[in-house]
């Protein structure tokens, strides 16, 4: 009379494993619709000289200022240069300093983050206070320092970004580590001997991604400024080669007069930025337990 | 006169619940959690929810006050609480309608409570919802409210916070909060899983206390054979979605007629089982996306015959107050309950 | 204590004098809870351990403490002899032998991982081969169909999670599985089953477990011996058919009167019994015996003086002063 | 009870320390010379340069400098500027407010778009005005704010020139002019702020938003609004505030280009300057300004946090 | 201006934007030309070179020169009396010169480099001593932008900071100074000559970093007239009731070679790089067409030659090339400029004109942006390769062409003697002297290469009339604006 459970015949399966993040990813739609703006950039960066109508430094003063027109699409500028070629040319830059500045800071930030949260006592006092002191110093001030020590420079300047950026990444993966800190599911974990780098890596990273996912999509876009403004102390790429901050900069001297030199490189900017910040949302919805219908309130089992 | 007195016929509905459908869309097809599910509850009356895990009890519960968290959706139904329908009910009257008409009590103590708010802030915020303002009243009232569900100390549990409790005190909470504007009825869902069985039983005592003098309505969803024994006037028993069987309670102890309440009468540990040695029912229910077409307990049904795996059966009263989903149900006679079930010895 | 010192020599736990005092801050000065309040008992190899209790008085608090999630104030914890706090591996890996199956399902999973991740992880971390199919395996021994290993937890009823639990505290086949309440949210079919299959894999594997339950039922159909805690501290202990037979506590003789029966006719006739008085707070605990302000029997002996768990007859403890004064019988009477 | 708070000051103070170190010997790493600053761009003898860093004192160890500074600076006396000869404490006095209202105005109009429509965008998944609101939020915020306060400078030049003041007017002086000082600049960074804001609240809403307690206050009646803006939001509380605090450190130090813009004399101003020009003085100062904001709000935050999250009291 | 005996309407207020704030008021500490804008205002020299290059009287009614050239006294004007009612004495010029000899940044001083002593005759006779003759030391005391030569109150700067405290004898005085916001100056009614005071009271100035702020600030009438920048002036010409002035200004735009480094102490490279800049487009790019091509000594000045006559001032790629090769650079040069960013919007667009001119003729350009302070250590160290800058004029033209030592290669021997003759000449050979000595740079093609002249240009709304821009942007005529 003793019937355990125990020989149940699994019925056929009829559903296949949880789906991997990216093909989730590509079943949003507004995510992978912004995925797709980020790769048309990405794919003009790439080929650069290849598809741009004309080049991009060199132009004739005695064509300054032409309205858009079918020769230039999107007109010329001060020096008569073309704008749409330039604007494809600042896709280079504008992905280099998004990607360089805001993953190094975000990896960073969120390993030193986690540690410090979930290590606690006096590493995360050191952690902390380093980070503090990071913090503490003026945005412009520490960029400048750094850029000045690596010399100026593309890449260098979104190292200083990145470097800049560290810690509020690692603020807030600290404290998204903290409330997860106590969960029971960590409990479970260390009592099924799960070694601390792997319970970081399985537990704790994935809940704490969440909010840096938001926070580096946000960053993705003040980086760009942050470099125009580096740029603009002489400390980024090499002019006449131009990101679309720099454009932009000088580009409003003249927003009375050629007012597409501002809109060009403005479009493509909140185009790719709105494209950042929708697939980071669409990344935390789709890395959200919840599902595919992550929004609204919760179950009861 | 107290409601409670009078035959339990000529009390009102409280609750009319009529062929509900809840749904869950998911990845794996549409999930029908409540599926065709009507009942009533009566002023005064306690109906016991029973069932397998999963069947459907908690939605059901949910359902009710228009709680199913998106992407669950009523798919059709009625739901009328006290004249009201629910289903028809917009915003602020569905808002009113929660908390002092129907009180709820929430399964998990541990999370049911807001981890920033005292207890006593969100005692009285239940209050406040429903035009309570004088904070005297509000400080009584809540105070009456905790002693009534025997938290010691009352008044100074006001300033805990939940995560300073006891699961068993958080429970208490829980129902402190769902009978605090005193509800016509109460939907209890799980009321006692976290406590112990001294408290348990306090608790009890006061719902009990709370259906006898005030008529409140209870409609009390628990796995535990001995609570359903004590408190309830009918049972209904759950099985994948659908209710399978309904009837008094003394009725279904004695006389269950659908095999799946036969079966989950037996499981009950008794002293005379011995260690490990409790019956049970073999298999598990169906998968809620894609339900058999026929009876849903068909596969693990003792008494299965081949009609039972093509053709859905009904919800029939077979006697008075009885009402039970099984094919075969007039030819198995009177119960099923000394029968032997297939694999139990 | 060490009730069945005789029997083995090393058993598989030892829990001795542990204490564990919370510091709270409220309003006025810091004050300590003491959840735990010097709390001993062995669990043997292959022996279930029930323990029962009012609630709050600290059974979870215990398991923490005896699976090592929280360090003890005072006390200590060994397993097979050795402390679990031991520098080093030694006590990593005696800690490693203990499992526990959580009071809340919902909160021991990780949201953002699917079941099977959740039950795999034992083994992940012994790099045992063929995961999947002892994870399968595991998850259809607990009854649920292996597929759900690619579900996430909020996808799944309260008591799918609680299975799930389970199959993860068993899957690396450990020593000694706590259960804090692990079968609380199941309905009673599949509460038998998995009591079942406990029993059937403690009988096949030599687990030992300590389960924590109100459930009186439950617990006396796994325990071989019950331990009965009552705010912070054990008041009696008994083999399972002892205290079926004959709880000596007053505590524990309340316990069984409050337990229902699943019979109709006796509840629905019960007279409205239970104890009365109010839960003391662990912050204040009353002096002398504890239970003294609920009990029924209780006299100004039980204020002054603090009863002793001590042997009441061959492996029944119990710790009061009048223990027997209220019988299970009386209990019985008084319900009918 | 004491003694936390004593290590806490102390670790205060030792981040500005460090700080000060770090600015003193990481910034003479920058290229560029305060010598070659005042001398300017026409011939001077090489003797005349010696003269010239002797006068500075920048002819003596980095160390010693650095002892000289610390010794004066704990007195209060952040030295003059070698360029204006005025007193660093009194530029910074008369700058730090500027932008502590700046900073305080944008935080307050930020935190008030932001965090309401971060909330509506994480509790309703249709509805297109939400969907308009953030993505147009979305948009300002990518736009450089160089570019947005252009646009409102010349469209308030032309369109409602009485709504704005070019240059700052202190709130001392004259409110309401302080007020149309601060209103084009804070508009300006109001809505990129808010858009930040927006998001973080939006994410972490949407984590508390399915917690079970949620469904309890809606179960007991408890008003949407309440249940969203009380019940959830007190919960997703947290990060938020960290993130408005950190927030109003960039603030405090990031607007540069709006004071830059809208001619406010701020701090930003005046740290720009103070690099442009290797005023030492003056940037080691405004660095230390920083720091202090940065390390008080900090430490406001960190008290903040057990009264937000109540589980971190008691442990 | 016709301003009355006792000026016009007190209470009336012009309202002017700056770019920049003055670093100092203390008249020898700075080299910054924003700061000399302030001082302007408030100080005044013995004497004052005026738009034709002819030195006027000022403080001094009249001078003489010794014959051998050492000696010069000048005659203080009577009546004149600082803004606080002080007489001014021989003893204040005295105590001025002294003062810049001793405490000068090595920039004033070095304008009065020969200068020996200076003593007082009486109390209106002041004697300056010359260590060796200087045939341009008057027109540096007449220095518009008092580079050395503004006039203190010694009773005043001995006890006062100058630095941050005014007292002089210019049309103005300093009612209250915010730093980096606000200048207000009220009329000095004190002052010795009453047709030199404004017809208003009061003049604000408010120092607006943003360019387009300002054009924002003129077009909503908070401001009553800017400096603009090309790309302002172009776009407020479209605005009907903005009036923008302009006239061709004495600043050079240049680029500085250092000589000192290989290749460029080859002349021959240094003159294909003057050969290929395209003037007119650097006009037409840079500045939008507001300026000129222009030597060392702009167009506007007397004793400028026209372009014509100087060699490498004509673009000639080809000879450009053909030099190159002769350098050995057939396959062309990798060279840097060091720029001065955040200067000049036009600066920005220059260097990269500059860049895409020499390209073709084989010269590649990276452009290094820096900020002033390494633009200036760089300069000040000599290093750089090229570097792009800017000379105001200071009243004495041989600023504009004398080399720098230590800032770049040796002066070639025949610049040294050209410049000592025309130092030790005659004034009255002065300005020829200067010619042949341009010529003779230019053909060195050293020490720099003078590109173009901006012109000077003001922009004002409807309350102002009569403002007439300065070549040399000075300040001065504001107070001869009238204001409605
Ligand atoms: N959000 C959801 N998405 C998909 N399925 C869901 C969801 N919520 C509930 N379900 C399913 O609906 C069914 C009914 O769940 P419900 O919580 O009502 O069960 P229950 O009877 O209360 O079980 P238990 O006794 O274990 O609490 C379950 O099969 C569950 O998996
Ligand atoms: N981290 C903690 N900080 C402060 N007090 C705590 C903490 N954990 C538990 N307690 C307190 O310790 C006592 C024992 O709690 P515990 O959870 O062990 O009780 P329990 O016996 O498991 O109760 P239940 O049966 O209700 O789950 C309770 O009063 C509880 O409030
Ligand atoms: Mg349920
Ligand atoms: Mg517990």
């Amino acid at each position: 009379m003793n019937e355990t459970p125990a020989t149940v015949a699994a019925p056929a399966s009829q559903t296949s494993r949880r789906p991997k993040l990216a093909s989730r990813l590509l079943r949003h739609k507004s995510g992978a619709a912004s995925l797709a703006v980020i790769l048309i950039f990405g794919v003009v960066a790439a080929l650069g000289s290849l598809i741009q109508p004309f080049d991009p430094i060199a132009g004739n003063v005695v064509a300054s200022f032409s309205p858009p027109s079918a020769e230039h699409w999107l007109g010329t500028d001060d020096l008569g240069r073309d704008v749409l070629s330039r604007v494809m040319d600042g896709a280079k830059i504008a992905l280099i300093v998004a990607t360089v500045s805001v993953g190094v800071a975000a990896i960073i930030g969120l390993i030193i983050g986690v540690i410090a949260g979930y290590a606690g006592g006096f590493l995360d006092l050191l952690i902390t206070r380093a980070q503090d002191v990071l913090f503490a110093f003026p945005t412009l001030l520490l960029a400048v320092i750094v850029s000045a020590v690596l010399g100026p420079g593309l890449i260098n300047a979104s190292l200083a970004i990145a470097l800049v950026y560290i810690p509020r990444f690692g603020r807030i993966a600290r404290s998204a580590t903290l409330q997860v800190k106590h969960s029971e599911f960590l409990d479970a974990a260390r009592l099924a001997g799960v070694p601390v780098v792997r319970m970081l890596l399985r537990h704790v990273v994935p809940n704490v991604m969440p909010s840096v996912l938001v926070l580096a999509a946000l960053s993705v876009s003040t980086a760009q400024l942050a470099y125009a403004s580096l740029a603009f102390l002489g400390l980024g790429v090499s002019p006449p080669q131009a990101d679309w901050g720099s454009m932009l900069s000088e580009g409003r001297n003249f927003v009375t007069v050629a007012p597409w030199m501002v809109i060009a490189p403005a479009a493509a900017l909140v185009l790719l930025m709105v494209a950042f910040n929708v697939v980071g949302d669409a990344v935390r919805d789709v890395m959200d337990p919840r599902g595919e219908h992550s929004k609204g309130a919760p179950i009861a089992a | 006169m107290n409601p409670a007195d009078a035959g339990p016929e000529t009390r009102a509905n409280v609750l009319t619940v009529t062929d509900l459908q809840t749904a869950f869309p998911t990845r794996r097809g549409t999930v029908r959690a409540v599926d065709g599910v009507s009942f009533d509850v009566r002023e005064g009356e306690t109906l016991g929810l029973v069932g397998e895990s999963g069947s459907g009890k908690s939605v059901t519960a949910m359902s009710i006050l228009r709680l199913v968290a998106a992407p669950g959706r009523i798919e059709s139904g009625r739901i009328e609480l006290a004249g009201q329908d629910v289903l028809a009910l917009e915003g602020e009257e569905l808002r009113r309608v929660r908390g002092s008409i129907a009180g709820m009590v929430f399964q998990n103590p541990m999370t049911a409570l807001n981890p920033s708010f005292t207890v006593g802030w969100q005692l009285m915020e239940a209050l406040r919802a429903h035009g309570v303002r004088d904070p005297e009243e509000l400080q009584r009232r809540v105070e009456q409210a905790l002693a009534a569900v025997g938290m010691p100390d009352p008044a100074r549990q006001l300033d805990t916070y939940p995560h300073q409790m006891s699961g068993g005190m958080r429970q208490r909470v829980v129902i402190a909060m769902g009978m605090i504007n005193e509800p016509r009825l109460l939907i209890a869902d799980e009321p006692t899983t976290a406590l112990d069985v001294t408290i348990q039983a306090q608790v009890l005592n006061l719902m009990k206390r709370l259906t006898r003098e005030h008529g409140t309505a209870l409609l009390l969803i628990t796995h535990n054979m001995g609570v359903i024994a004590r408190m309830c006037d009918r049972v209904a028993v759950m099985y994948a979605g659908e209710i399978v069987e309904e009837a008094l309670v003394r009725t279904l102890f004695s006389a269950p007629k659908h095999p799946y309440t036969s079966g989950l009468l037996r499981s009950i540990p008794r002293a005379d089982h011995g260690r490990g040695k409790v019956p049970t029912m073999t298999g598990f229910p169906p998968d809620m996306a894609a339900p058999p077409s026929g009876c849903r307990f068909a596969d693990r049904c003792p008494y299965v015959v081949d009609a039972c795996l093509s053709d859905r059966p009904a919800l029939v009263e077979v006697e008075s107050a009885h009402k039970t989903r099984c094919l075969r149900v007039q030819e198995l006679g009177g119960s099923v309950a000394d029968l032997t079930v297939r694999g139990v010895a | 204590m060490t009730p069945d010192r005789g029997a083995t020599p090393t058993p598989l736990l030892q829990v001795n004098d542990l204490v564990k005092h919370f510091p709270v801050r409220g309003r006025g000065p810091a004050q300590m809870l003491r959840a735990v309040d010097g709390v001993s008992f062995t669990v043997n190899a292959g022996e279930t351990v029930g323990v029962v209790g009012e609630s709050g008085c600290g059974k979870s608090t215990v398991a923490r403490l005896v699976v090592g999630l929280t360090k003890p104030t005072s006390g200590s914890v060994l397993v097979e002899g050795g402390d679990i706090w031991a520098r080093g591996k030694e006590g990593a890996e005696r800690r490693r032998r203990m499992q526990m199956v959580f009071q809340n399902p919902t909160g021991s999973m990780n949201p953002r991982r699917t079941v099977g991740d959740a039950v795999a992880e034992p083994l992940q971390v012994l790099r045992a081969p063929g995961i999947r199919a002892k994870v399968e395996e595991t998850l259809s021994l607990v009854g649920l169909k292996p597929e759900m290993a690619d579900r996430m937890p909020h996808e799944m009823s309260g008591g799918q999670q609680q299975r799930a639990a389970i199959a993860r505290a068993m899957i690396s086949n450990p020593a000694l599985v706590v259960h804090d309440e692990s079968v609380a949210s199941l309905d009673i079919s599949l509460q038998a089953q998995i009591l079942n299959l406990l029993v059937d894999l403690q009988d096949r594997l030599g687990t030992a477990y300590l389960f924590i339950s109100h459930d009186l039922a439950a617990v006396q159909a796994i325990s071989h011996r019950v331990v009965v805690m009552y705010l912070g501290e054990v008041v009696e202990s008994a083999t399972a058919v002892e205290f079926a037979a004959r709880p000596l506590h007053p505590y524990s003789v309340a316990l069984r009167r409050a337990a229902l029966l699943p019979d109709p006719e006796i509840e629905q006739s019960r007279v409205e019994v239970g104890l009365t008085g109010d839960v003391p707070s662990p912050l204040n605990p009353p002096s002398g015996c504890r239970f003294r302000t609920r009990c029924p029997y209780a006299e100004q002996k039980c204020a002054d003086e603090k009863p002793a768990l001590r042997p009441a007859q061959d492996g029944h403890y119990v710790a009061c002063h009048f223990a027997g004064i209220a019988t299970a019988t009386t209990a019985l009477e008084g319900a009918s | 009870m004491i003694r936390p708070a004593l290590t806490r000051l102390a670790s205060l103070f030792g981040v500005l320390l460090v700080v000060s170190m770090l600015v003193f010997f990481l910034g003479s790493l920058i290229p560029g010379d305060l010598a070659s600053v005042i001398v300017g761009h026409e011939g001077a003898t090489p003797e005349q340069f010696e003269r010239v860093r002797r006068e500075l004192g920048l002819d003596q160890p980095l160390i010693v400098q650095y002892l000289n500074w610390l010794g004066n600076a704990v007195t209060g006396d952040f030295g003059t500027s070698p360029i204006t000869a005025r007193e660093v404490s009194a530029d910074i006095a008369q700058q730090f407010p500027v932008s502590l209202e700046l900073a305080l105005l944008c935080l307050v109009t930020s935190t008030v778009i932001g965090v309401p429509v971060g909330i509506k965008a994480a509790v309703s998944n249709k509805g297109w005005v939400d969907a308009a609101m953030r993505a147009s939020l979305l948009v300002m915020f990518s736009v450089p704010v160089f570019v947005v306060g252009i646009l409102l400078l010349l469209f308030a030049s032309a369109f409602a020139p009485d709504l704005f003041n070019v240059t700052y007017v202190p709130w001392q002086q004259d409110l309401v002019g302080n007020l149309r000082s601060m209103a084009l600049p804070v508009a300006t960074i109001t809505l990129p702020f808010a858009a930040m804001t927006m998001q973080m609240t939006r994410s972490a809403t949407l984590e508390v938003l399915s917690d079970p307690y949620i469904t309890t206050a809606r179960a007991v009646g408890v008003k949407r609004r309440r249940v969203h803006y009380v019940h959830a939001l007190r919960n997703a509380l947290p990060p938020v505030v960290t993130f408005l605090g950190f927030q109003f450190g960039v603030m405090m130090g990031g607007l540069l280009v709006v004071e830059q813009i809208f001619s406010l004399p701020g701090l930003g101003r005046g740290m720009l300057d103070a690099i442009n020009n290797r005023d030492y003085p003056s940037v080691t100062a405004i660095t230390m300004v920083f720091a202090a904001v940065f390390v008080v709000v900090n430490a406001a935050i960190d008290l903040l946090y057990p009264v937000l999250d109540p589980r971190q009291r008691s442990r | 201006s016709t301003p009355g005996s006792t000026g016009g309407a007190a209470d009336k207020t012009l309202t002017i934007a700056e770019t920049n704030p003055p670093q100092t008021f203390d008249p020898i500490q700075s080299s910054q030309i924003a700061t000399m804008y302030a001082w302007q205002h408030l100080y005044n020299g013995l004497a004052r070179v005026d738009a034709q290059g002819e030195l006027q009287p000022d403080l001094a009614t009249e001078w003489k020169a010794s014959d051998d050239g050492l000696t010069y006294d000048f005659t203080l004007r009577d009546g004149v009396t600082f803004s606080d009612g002080s007489p001014l004495t021989a003893d204040d010029v005295v105590f001025s010169f002294e003062r810049l000899l001793t405490k000068g940044l090595p920039y004033s001083q070095s304008r009065f480099a020969d200068l020996e002593s200076v003593k007082a005759v009486d109390a209106t006779h002041v004697q300056f001593k010359l260590k060796k003759p200087n045939a341009g030391f008057l027109l540096n005391v007449g220095s518009p932008f008092f580079i050395g030569s503004a006039i203190l109150s010694k009773k005043f700067a001995s006890s006062n900071d100058p630095k941050t405290t005014v007292l002089g004898t210019g049309p103005f005085k300093v009612q209250s100074y915010t730093p980096n916001q606000e200048l207000v100056l009220v009329r000095n009614d004190k002052h010795w000559n009453k047709d030199a005071l404004p017809d208003y009271g009061t003049l604000r100035i408010k120092y607006m970093p943003d360019q387009s702020a300002q054009v924002a600030a003129l077009s909503s009438g908070q401001v009553d007239l800017i400096f603009p920048s090309a790309e302002n002036a172009v776009q407020l010409e479209k605005n009907a009731k903005i009036k923008v002035e302009s006239v061709k200004g004495t600043n050079t735009m240049r680029l500085n070679i250092n000589s000192g480094r290989k290749p460029f102490d080859n002349p021959d490279v240094r003159r294909a790089i003057s050969l290929s800049l395209d003037r007119d487009e650097i006009v037409q790019g840079a500045f939008l067409g507001k300026a000129e091509p222009s030597a060392q000594i702009p167009p506007s000045l007397p004793g400028a030659l026209p372009l014509s006559e100087l060699p490498h001032q004509t673009r000639d790629v080809a000879k450009a090339k053909e030099l190159l090769a002769k350098a050995g650079y057939a396959n062309g040069l990798k060279i840097t400029l060091d720029h001065l960013a955040g200067y000049a919007t036009y600066l920005d667009r220059f260097a990269q004109l500059v860049k895409s001119q020499l390209a073709e003729a084989g010269i590649e350009v990276v452009i290094e942006a820096n900020q002033n302070s390494v633009w200036l250590d760089h300069q000040n160290n000599a290093k750089y390769d090229i570097m792009d800058n800017v000379y105001s004029f200071n009243g004495d033209p041989m600023t504009l062409l004398s080399p720098r030592p230590g800032r770049q290669g040796p002066t070639p021997a025949e610049v040294t003697a050209a410049m000592a003759k025309a130092t030790a000449g005659s004034p009255e050979d002065y300005r020829s002297n200067l010619q042949a000595l341009m010529k003779l740079e230019n053909d060195l093609v050293f020490p720099d290469i003078a590109v173009a002249a901006p012109m000077s240009m003001i922009a004002f709304g409807e309350r102002v009339s009569g403002a007439e821009p300065d070549p040399t942007l000075a300040r001065q005529f504001l107070a001869d604006v009238t204001v409605k």
